[in-house]
């Protein structure tokens, strides 16, 4: 209360020294900036704020000013920091995940076929050292980045439709206009998502004319790509931003200090200029990030923790709320599988393809897994038992169809029933031919199931290697190839990977998991194996064909014909009718147990937080999502 | 020989070695004299116990050394009742005092007796400044002084110098500087020659006699060489497995040695100048281990007088056995003679005849 | 002496070519490179996105021209003073090795001079009482010492502290004195942070020093001129001190050559561990995610410092021991 | 001439001689007797028979398989056998109650009941989990066990919940014969190079010299790192495990090596290596007689003291996750997965491992101390 | 000075260099002559002394006469049993196999001289085994008759020689040079490192094998009075050169060289009565890297003159079979080994 009061004060004295200048101060701001001001370093904040601030409605309560966030990341990309602060895209996703709202785009209007497109930005925002965000800002990025060949920039996904660029057309200062070639709907969408899309898009022209090799005595593009990339954009603290906080000290692989924006564009709903907590300062563990985060935690030392707290520290954590003065508030992880098993249709045996394309394989192997005992042993029984069905939480399930339509395909084969694979894996021939204890494939040779597992996924490994026994107990001979992370890549695209098993992943349906459930794209974690989605994504001219009529080929023309349909609700029943092919076609991707709570230490003076949050996807950006700027530490308690 | 008073008295010494695999009785009851100024050598073999004598006489001897009794009777400051160097605890200061100041000692191994990390005018300096209440510029010019006396050249060069740049002829001549820098009344000198070529062994020891004369000290002379013995002892004992065998003044032991292991030791050296072509003669068998020493005599399974049911049965003691001589052999106790079953010892032959 | 090292030097040369060329030939060897390190390290975060920039980042790194390319251009740059920078911190390796060589020396140093300074006196202890209960409990302590990994100790006592103070006390600064000007309080709290490296180190680096000194003196007091010293009625504290230690500190000089490697090479697993900003932990990292110009520059310091040190021990021992310095 | 006959004279013989104790012994036995003086490389080389042959019988000794999981008891604290009942009456047979275990909701945490109605006698030599010894002998007789439902855990379990104390067995498996594998091997590198350069000298010599100098100056931890990278990813874990030993020992070898030869050529200007010239014995007769077996029990030592580096080394290669990868398991796995705070905190059982590595290093350590005294058994 | 016929080795000019080497490219600026210009022969069935002090070259000059070095310069003529003359300092491998049957090496020290990891049977073995001049039982027996020739129990030879005193072992070392029947036999220092009662029984031992086998001896020692028992002809080294070869009796009572002289005045005799008169040279043997100009000896001599200090004497034979390397060796009348 009396910082509140004090607040009242500094602005009251503003005023005073200030005069009524404009006449119409409406807006409060930290102590800090207010003494800044009387000291003539930065324009009053009616000046710095844009004609329109976006309101944000705070969780519980108007917050106090002032405080240090301490948390930790988990290397030097400083990835959560981003998830964290970099949520300013075009259009920010609802705190419930639910729809999208206006961010720095304040409209748009689509025409009908969804091939022109006409975006609307919100006027007056400034960058973080006070120059004007325009259109121009994106235009940059989309003229002298993507499309200059100097730059190593290539055109984001949603930027191309069918191997065709689009077109921006600059209206005006606050105007876009976009055309593409063939309808694109789904581009909002890929403009609202998280810290990697329409967020890392606008860039401050002014800063990074100066790294430009056309436009500066730059040899070449290194330091304008390093101030642009994801990676390292954070490092430099001259680089103006747009988001709540700014770097002002980064020690590599030790700490970055984030300062508040004084040119940060929101305020709450009585006209505080966001944000409220003063200072961000991120520790860089050299080693493991969640023994650091347990110790911390612990110790009370972090402030609110998202990321990085193993589920299996919870009762540790859980034990030391009071030593600690925090709580945890259980958000979700909002994935799907940990591990999700992906037989790789590609792998050059046809022997195996054989048995992986046939479903009553794949059946059995789902049917021969004890999620359960997977769950109790690696997850204290927190996770669910289910199947691969993507995330719970994706837009399409949210109807009671799409829910009823959920449950059916998270149910899908993943009972534990070793009787019935046995008795699948009898019905299409593999049985013990040579009587050496394994089964055999049906042509009579040894059948061996090779999983590769990245080294550093620990979880996976534990828990794959419950699944092996499984498997071994129904006569699958089963070989776990635990691999350095540096070995994956190469082995996914040369197609030498069997079977693989990934950790923890989120994934929403179309937009964002396309490639998880779809052949679609050459990266390794393409349902299916790489090549072929290389084979779909190079339109056949690289890759791996899918077998004719098998579902991989069926998955990928249901894609082909959903990215191009306008309406939503259309859109959506077409998406639940590809899914159905993983219902009946058996599972394509076998999954274990997903759906974990995962823990957020959150210091009992930290306020604001809501009770509802994804934490693995990239893509809704939590805690940015959670709109961080309206956190605040209660400077009395 | 006029009666001098003794310097050291050394009477039925026993030092013991207490090792795992048993006793080792290295100095077993042995005493001696020596006189005031007069030089005392011990003879004898390797393992006789010869240096541990000398060792524990300075109570350098360590564990699992002990001396277990006897008295080393010292007169060097006491000149009437001495001070018995058994009874100092050997770690105590007075002991150290003793030590280099009253009594010192040189070593066999001129090569490795110096440390070698700091010069020998240093290394000399020390042994004076922790004795004599002296300025390190007096130690300094004391030292100077005794590598003149040693007949080192160019005294003052050499005093930078560090042992692994000189030879063994001056390393000895350093530790001989170093020993007698602080006029000690006893010398030990430990085979001090036997690592040396022929011509700075005459070098070492003719200096050794110089400096005797000069400075008055005792010396208690150490060797396995009769020759060098002969050139530089007043009187010798011999040693065989831990005990005297023979004592008398050099005269009369290279006369007329009474001890048969004398004797042999004696026969078994080629005479120089006396070249002939026949064999040489031999003790048989070889000195037995300390740690299984034969019962009665030692010697007696090697002697060619070996009497049996003596020798081997009991211990001879040491006995006058002229003036002047002593020898511990059942030879020459009363009616022994008759029961000699091998034969008589041949008679001695004198060296000095040829 | 002059000529000494100059011919030592120049007989080290070649030396340390070959460890540059080994050593960047090392970080080649594995599958992939740093882009596909960097990817699949995203992969893990959960960024899955990383993997569209994979042609970009190559190109943009230089990483797609040919290993001897790459490595032609670097040494000749190196020849000139210019590390080159770090893939993954994106900073010059000049400034990254800048930054972590006071806070590494800091450790290292203080873990270094009290190894020795406790390490040298109970070994020597050890030595003059050998055989005593003394000795045998140093004696097991030091085999103890040696077999108990530092960075297990580390953590033990990361637990303990957190456990009596209630403090974490990683890295070497809370948070409340970064970029702070320096003060006693500062000065405090990076001996609080230190204590527990340099304890888990010290340990196991004393036990080490104990046993070769134990065992050289033990050698040194079996020697000759030792009783010539007693003979001549110097003190035994003088003979151990000024000559048997001395003698024996041979080796241990001799093992100094590899310290100073070891300064900024040792104790890389603690150093992870206690979350230590030291070289240690970016030149693992560095080799992990085979960020080659920033590992080969460290490991290039680190043969370096291997030939200095030899140099330095040389030096040392000439100026210690006459029958070397008169060679 | 002296003696020609069938007897001798005595005075050619000494008179101690025949009693002497080691007239008939060889160096070996020699060695024997002086490294039986060290009590310390006795209880050294005791604990290690023990370790390996626990480690050979680590299927018979630990009650459960290496990766026999017991779900609902994951990293639960030891559950020991005990001889008094809740009553307080006392059983000769050691027995254990079944335990229920659940999740408390609040807590997360796991709490075992102990059902006390039911006592589970512990059986010895008694059937359980199959297993395999050296790899032919297949039996499932397991030195002590007790039936399901009831549990028995000396050491605890781990996460996964597997029998921590069967686990340290089979652990022992690989650490302890990493250090042997990778010892032989770098002894094999070693020795051949060390005494060709030793003995041969030349460019040879220099150039292997040179090699040698590198591989020291170059810090081992990258080496490590790189050439654990390198082993292909589709080797099995026993052959991954050779691969693991084959690194350690490239890069112990050079040091090795450089003793080897530094011994050799010291030896090579011993007399009786001369005296072998002189009688026209050939380079391979002189190095096989003559070098190797008097630098071998010197070699034995250098490989008893680097055997704990051995194990450090895969210890701090598992910790960093290039190392012994599951479904095999050794101590410096074991350790690593109990590098985390909630163990330290709350299931320190986990940490029992690193007081078997700190044994057996510590018992080779005592183990090379008493062999390098025994090596030269002709001093003092 | 004796009949080539009966010569067994005949060593001439023999020379063994080593470089010393400077600066950083290790230039050679000079060489430490070990052995300069070494001639002498030794008849059949006789004995060579060569003394000299330590540092003196005698060890080095038995190992290049047996090819154990890489001779510099000279020859070293060996009259072979089988073969005849041969140069071994020229000899190619296969001859000196054959020529190493006849000619053997005793050691001075008999612990290192004995593979301590072999038995008697494999050490005296060796040879014979190399010339695969026996094996299995018969080498046994032929190992059996060489211990019994050094007056040691065949029924020892599977013991180690550990088990040995220094005495035996030396009589290992003999029997193992003996194994192969040699001609001759270089005996470096072979009683040095022995006790004085032992050093007796080594010597009649050798003087007995000599008569028995018809072995010749090059005989190296310091110790001037062993060398006098035991040798026919003695040699004195000085700084890698020959400065005096006589028969024994000549050398010991008439020396031509004042270092003879200087070497036999220092030699402790075990007579009190006689032993404190002589007078030592001063001096000591100079740096071979670095020796004196002129005669080496010049500066401890104390009939040096001028000349000595500029001209290097050469090896000259003062009377018949009398060679020394003095400048006034016919002028200087030396005392002999009594005169003292």
């Amino acid at each position: 209360m009396l910082r509140r009061f004090m607040v009242v004060l500094a602005l009251l004295s503003l005023l005073l020294a200030g005069g009524f200048a404009t006449g119409q101060d409406m807006y409060n701001e930290a102590p800090s900036l207010a003494e800044m001001v009387a000291a003539g370093e930065l324009p009053p904040v009616d000046e710095r704020l844009p004609d329109e601030p976006l309101v944000i409605e705070p969780v519980e309560e108007i917050g106090q000013y002032g405080g240090t966030w301490r948390a930790v990341d988990n290397n030097d990309s400083n990835g959560w920091t981003q998830m964290t602060i970099n949520a300013e895209g075009f259009l920010k996703w609802n705190r419930d995940v639910n729809g999208f709202r206006p961010n720095i785009v304040t409209s748009w209007e689509w025409n009908d076929e969804a091939t022109e497109l006409t975006v609307n930005f919100r006027q007056g925002i400034k960058w973080s050292d006070g120059d004007p965000m325009t259109v121009d800002d994106y235009l940059f990025w989309w003229n002298d980045m993507v499309l200059d060949e100097n730059v190593p920039v290539n055109a984001p996904f949603g930027t191309t439709v069918r191997g065709e660029l689009m077109s921006v057309e600059k209206l005006d200062d606050y105007t876009l206009h976009f055309s593409f070639p063939y309808a694109n709907p789904l581009f909002m969408e890929y403009k609202s998502r998280g810290a990697y899309h329409s967020s890392i898009h606008i860039v401050p022209e002014h800063y990074m004319r100066g790294f430009h090799p056309a436009y500066s005595d730059a040899e070449d593009a290194t330091e304008l790509v390093n101030r642009y990339n994801f990676g390292s954009r954070m490092h430099y603290p001259d680089r103006p931003t747009l988001s709540a906080w700014m770097t002002v000290d980064y020690v590599p692989s030790q700490r970055l200090v984030l300062d508040r924006n004084p040119f940060y564009w929101k305020v709450d709903t009585e006209g505080n200029q966001l944000p409220y907590i003063d200072r961000l300062d991120i520790e860089i563990p050299q080693g493991s990030a969640t023994e650091l985060v347990a110790l911390k935690g612990i110790a009370g030392e972090l402030d609110m923790q998202v990321r990085d707290v193993n589920l299996l520290d919870v009762p540790l954590v859980l034990e030391n709320q009071e030593a600690g003065d925090y709580r945890v508030i259980m958000w979700s992880r909002g994935d799907y599988a940990w591990p999700w098993i992906i037989p790789m249709y590609d792998y050059p045996d046809e022997g195996i393809l054989d048995l992986m394309y046939t479903k009553e394989f794949r059946q059995a192997m789902s049917h021969a897994i004890n999620r359960d005992r997977i769950n109790e042993i690696t997850s204290l029984g927190l996770a669910t038992a289910r199947q691969f069905s993507l995330s719970a939480e994706s837009p399409e399930f949210q109807t009671p169809e799409g829910q009823e339509f959920y449950q059916k395909w998270a149910a899908s084969y993943a009972s534990y029933d070793p009787e019935l694979a046995g008795s699948l894996l009898d019905g299409i021939g593999v049985v013990d031919a040579d009587g050496d204890g394994w089964r055999d494939r049906p042509d009579g040779s040894a059948l061996e199931l090779i999983v590769d597992i990245p080294a550093a996924d620990t979880g996976s490994i534990d828990r794959m290697d419950l699944v092996k026994e499984d498997w071994e107990a129904v006569g699958l001979k089963t070989v776990l190839n635990i691999i350095a992370w540096e070995v994956v890549s190469a082995r996914h695209l040369a197609g030498e990977i069997m079977i693989r098993a990934w950790g923890s992943a989120a994934a929403w349906g179309l937009v964002s998991a396309a490639t998880v459930w779809t052949p679609i794209e050459g990266v390794t974690y393409s349902i299916g194996g790489a090549r072929i989605g290389d084979y779909y994504n190079s339109g056949g001219e690289r890759g791996v064909a899918p077998r004719p009529g098998s579902m991989l080929e069926q998955l990928q023309d249901a894609y082909t014909e959903l990215i191009s349909i306008v309406d939503p609700e259309e859109r959506s029943a077409k998406l639940l009718e590809a899914y159905q092919i993983h219902i009946d076609e058996g599972p394509i991707t076998i999954g274990t147990i997903g759906e974990h709570p995962s823990p957020v230490i959150v210091k009992n003076n930290f306020r604001n937080v809501q009770d509802f949050g994804l934490v693995a996807g990239w893509d809704l950006a939590f805690p940015g999502t959670a709109d961080p700027e309206q956190f605040f530490i209660d400077q009395d308690g | 020989m006029a009666a001098k008073s003794n310097i050291l008295e050394v009477s039925d010494l026993k030092t013991h070695f207490f090792t795992e695999q048993g006793v080792v009785p290295a100095v077993d009851g042995v005493s001696f004299q020596i006189k005031r100024g007069g030089t005392l050598g011990v003879l004898g073999e390797s393992g006789c116990g010869k240096s541990v004598t000398g060792f524990s006489i300075l109570r350098l001897v360590r564990p699992p050394g002990e001396i277990v009794a006897g008295q080393i009777r010292y007169y060097g400051r006491d000149t009437v009742n001495g001070d018995d160097l058994a009874q100092i605890d050997a770690t105590s200061e007075e002991m150290r005092q003793m030590r280099g100041s009253e009594i010192a000692m040189v070593f066999q191994e001129p090569m490795t007796s110096l440390d070698p990390l700091f010069t020998v005018g240093n290394q000399i300096m020390e042994a004076i400044l922790y004795h004599q209440d002296v300025s390190k510029a007096e130690a300094r010019k004391i030292a100077i002084e005794m590598l003149d006396k040693v007949r080192m050249p160019q005294p003052r060069e050499m005093i930078k110098k560090y042992p692994h740049q000189l030879s063994g002829g001056m390393r000895q001549r350093v530790m001989i500087a170093m020993a007698l820098s602080c006029r000690p009344k006893l010398l030990i000198a430990d085979e001090p020659t036997t690592a040396l070529d022929v011509t700075t062994e005459a070098q070492i020891l003719e200096l050794m006699r110089e400096l005797q004369e000069e400075l008055g000290m005792a010396i208690m002379f150490i060797t396995h060489d009769l020759g060098v013995i002969a050139e530089m002892a007043e009187e010798v004992a011999v040693m065989y497995l831990g005990k005297v065998v023979e004592q008398s003044d050099i005269e009369s032991l290279f006369t007329d040695p009474q001890h048969p292991y004398t004797k042999a030791l004696m026969q078994s050296i080629p005479k120089v100048g006396q070249k002939a072509d026949g064999r040489l003669e031999t003790i048989r068998g070889m000195v037995p281990s300390p740690r299984n020493i034969p019962t009665g005599c030692p010697f007696h399974p090697r002697c060619a007088s070996f009497l049996q049911g003596i020798c081997d049965t009991e211990l001879p003691q040491l006995k006058q056995s002229k003036p002047g001589h002593w020898v511990s052999c059942f030879l020459y106790e009363d009616g022994n003679a008759g029961h000699s079953s091998t034969p008589p010892p041949a008679p001695p032959q004198s060296i000095g005849e040829g | 002496m002059a000529r000494y090292i100059l011919r030592r030097v120049i007989a080290v040369l070649p030396t340390l070519f070959l460890i540059t060329i080994f050593g960047f030939l090392v970080m080649e060897a594995p599958a992939g490179d740093y882009v596909t390190s960097y990817i699949i390290r995203q992969y893990g975060h959960g960024n899955t996105e990383a993997a569209r920039i994979e042609d970009e980042m190559r190109s943009l790194l230089a990483l797609d021209r040919p290993v001897y390319e790459r490595f032609v251009t670097w040494i000749a740059r190196f020849a000139q003073g210019d590390f080159g920078d770090s893939f993954d911190l994106r900073d010059s390796v000049r400034n990254i090795l800048s930054d972590r060589i006071g806070p590494t020396l800091t450790i290292s140093l203080a873990t270094f001079v009290i190894s020795w300074s406790i390490g040298i006196p109970l070994g020597v202890y050890s030595a003059t009482h050998q055989y005593s209960k003394a000795d045998n409990f140093l004696t097991t302590v030091t085999f103890v010492g040696l077999g108990l990994p530092d960075f297990l100790l580390a953590l033990a006592f990361l637990i303990l502290g957190w456990q009596l103070t209630g403090e974490v006390l990683t890295g070497l600064q809370s948070p409340a004195f970064v970029n702070q000007p320096w003060s006693l309080a500062m000065l405090l709290d990076l001996l609080k942070h230190m204590l527990i490296p340099v304890l888990a180190v010290v340990i196991t680096g004393t036990a080490w020093v104990m046993r070769v000194m134990r065992g050289n003196l033990l050698d040194q007091l079996g020697r000759n001129y030792i009783v010539t010293l007693r003979a001549k009625g110097v003190p035994e504290r003088v003979i151990i001190w000024k000559h048997a230690v001395k003698n024996s500190l041979h080796p241990l000089i001799a093992a100094l050559g590899q310290t100073l490697a070891w300064l900024i090479n040792g104790f890389t697993i603690t150093s992870i561990v206690l979350e230590l900003p030291t070289i240690q932990t970016v030149y693992l990292n560095a080799t992990l995610q085979q960020d080659v110009y920033l590992a080969g520059t460290i490991l290039i310091l680190i043969g370096f410092l291997v030939l200095i040190g030899t140099l330095l021990a040389d030096i040392m021992l000439a100026w210690m021991d006459p029958r070397i310095r008169y060679e | 001439m002296v003696a020609t006959g069938d007897t001798l004279p005595d005075s050619l013989v000494g008179p101690d001689f025949d009693a002497a104790e080691t007239a008939v012994i060889s160096v070996r036995r020699l060695m024997w007797l002086r490294f039986k003086r060290n009590r310390l490389a006795l209880i050294g080389s005791v604990v290690l028979v023990f370790m390996y042959l626990a480690a050979i019988f680590a299927g018979f000794i630990g009650p459960y398989g290496l990766r026999e999981t017991h779900e609902k008891f994951p990293a639960s604290p030891p559950l020991l056998p005990r001889f008094v009942d809740e009553e307080g009456n006392f059983s000769l047979r050691p027995f254990v109650y079944a335990m229920e275990s659940k999740v408390d909701p609040a807590t997360f945490k796991r709490v075992q009941t102990p059902n006390t109605e039911v006592k589970h006698y512990l059986h010895f030599f008694a059937r359980g989990t199959p297993y395999t010894i050296l790899g032919f002998i297949e039996t499932d007789i397991h030195l002590f066990h007790v039936y399901e439902p009831a549990k028995v855990f000396l050491l605890g379990t781990d996460k996964q919940g597997r029998d921590l104390f069967s686990r340290i067995f089979y652990g022992a498996q690989v650490s302890l014969t990493v250090g042997l594998v990778g010892v032989s091997l770098s002894l094999i590198f070693g020795t051949l190079i060390g005494i060709a350069g030793g003995y041969f000298g030349g460019l040879f010599d220099d150039v292997s010299q040179r090699i040698i100098e590198v591989l020291i100056s170059f810090p081992q931890i990258p080496l490590w790192l790189a050439l654990a990278a390198l082993i292909p990813p589709t080797w099995s874990s026993v052959q991954r495990f050779f691969a693991i030993s084959i690194v350690l020992s490239l890069v112990n070898w050079g040091g090795l090596s450089r003793q080897v030869r530094g011994m050799v050529y010291a030896l090579r200007e011993e007399d009786y290596v001369i005296a072998a010239r002189y009688a026209s014995a050939s380079d391979w007769r002189i190095i096989t007689r003559h070098l190797l077996p008097n630098t071998l029990s010197h070699i034995l030592v250098i490989a008893t003291i680097s055997i704990p580096a051995m194990i450090l080394g895969e210890t701090a290669l598992s910790f960093l996750g290039l190392g012994i990868q599951p479904p095999m398991t050794s101590w410096g796995l074991l350790l690593n997965q109990a590098q985390h705070t909630r163990v330290l905190i709350q299931q320190p059982w986990l940490l029992t491992p690193a007081l078997f590595v700190v044994a057996s290093i510590i018992s080779f350590n005592f183990l090379g101390d008493g062999l390098r005294d025994a090596a030269d058994p002709f001093a003092n | 000075m004796v009949d080539e016929g009966r010569v067994v080795l005949k060593v001439q000019n023999l020379k063994k260099y080593y470089p010393i080497t400077a600066g950083l490219l290790r230039r050679v600026v000079g060489h430490v002559k070990a052995v300069d210009d070494v001639t002498f022969s030794i008849p059949e069935r006789t004995t060579l002394g060569l003394v000299g002090e330590s540092g003196c070259g005698k060890t080095t000059a038995a190992h290049t006469i047996m090819r154990g070095l890489e001779p510099t310069g000279g020859k070293v003529v060996f009259h072979d049993r089988q073969l005849g003359a041969v140069d071994l300092a020229t000899a190619d491998k296969d001859t000196l196999y054959q020529v190493r049957r006849n000619m053997q090496m005793v050691f001075q020290d008999p612990n290192s001289s004995l593979n301590p990891r072999m038995t008697l049977l494999d050490l005296i073995g060796e040879p014979l085994l190399v010339y695969k001049q026996a094996k299995g039982q018969e080498l046994v027996d032929r190992v059996a008759e060489l211990l019994k020739h050094v007056g040691l129990r065949p029924e020892y030879m599977r013991r180690f020689p550990h088990a040995f005193s220094g005495g035996q072992r030396q009589r290992i070392g003999i029997a193992r040079a003996l194994a192969l029947n040699p001609q001759f036999i270089v005996a470096d220092e072979p009683t040095s490192a022995l006790d004085v009662s032992i050093q007796a029984q080594t010597l009649n031992l050798l003087q007995d094998l000599q008569d028995e086998f018809s072995l010749s001896y090059l005989f190296i020692a310091h110790d001037l009075s062993v060398v006098e028992h035991i040798s026919d002809f003695v040699a004195v080294m000085y700084v890698g050169k020959l400065v005096e070869h006589a028969d024994t009796r000549r050398l010991y009572h008439n020396p031509k060289h004042p270092y003879t002289e200087a070497l036999l005045s220092s030699i402790p005799r075990p007579d009190p009565t006689t032993s404190k008169r002589r007078v030592p040279i001063t001096g000591e043997l100079p740096d071979p890297a670095n020796p004196p100009q002129g005669c080496y000896f010049h500066p401890r001599c104390p009939y040096a003159e001028a000349l000595c200090t500029h001209e290097e004497p050469p090896l000259q034979e003062v009377e018949p079979g009398h060679y020394a390397a003095c400048h006034f060796a016919d002028k200087l009348s030396l005392r002999g080994v009594n005169d003292f």
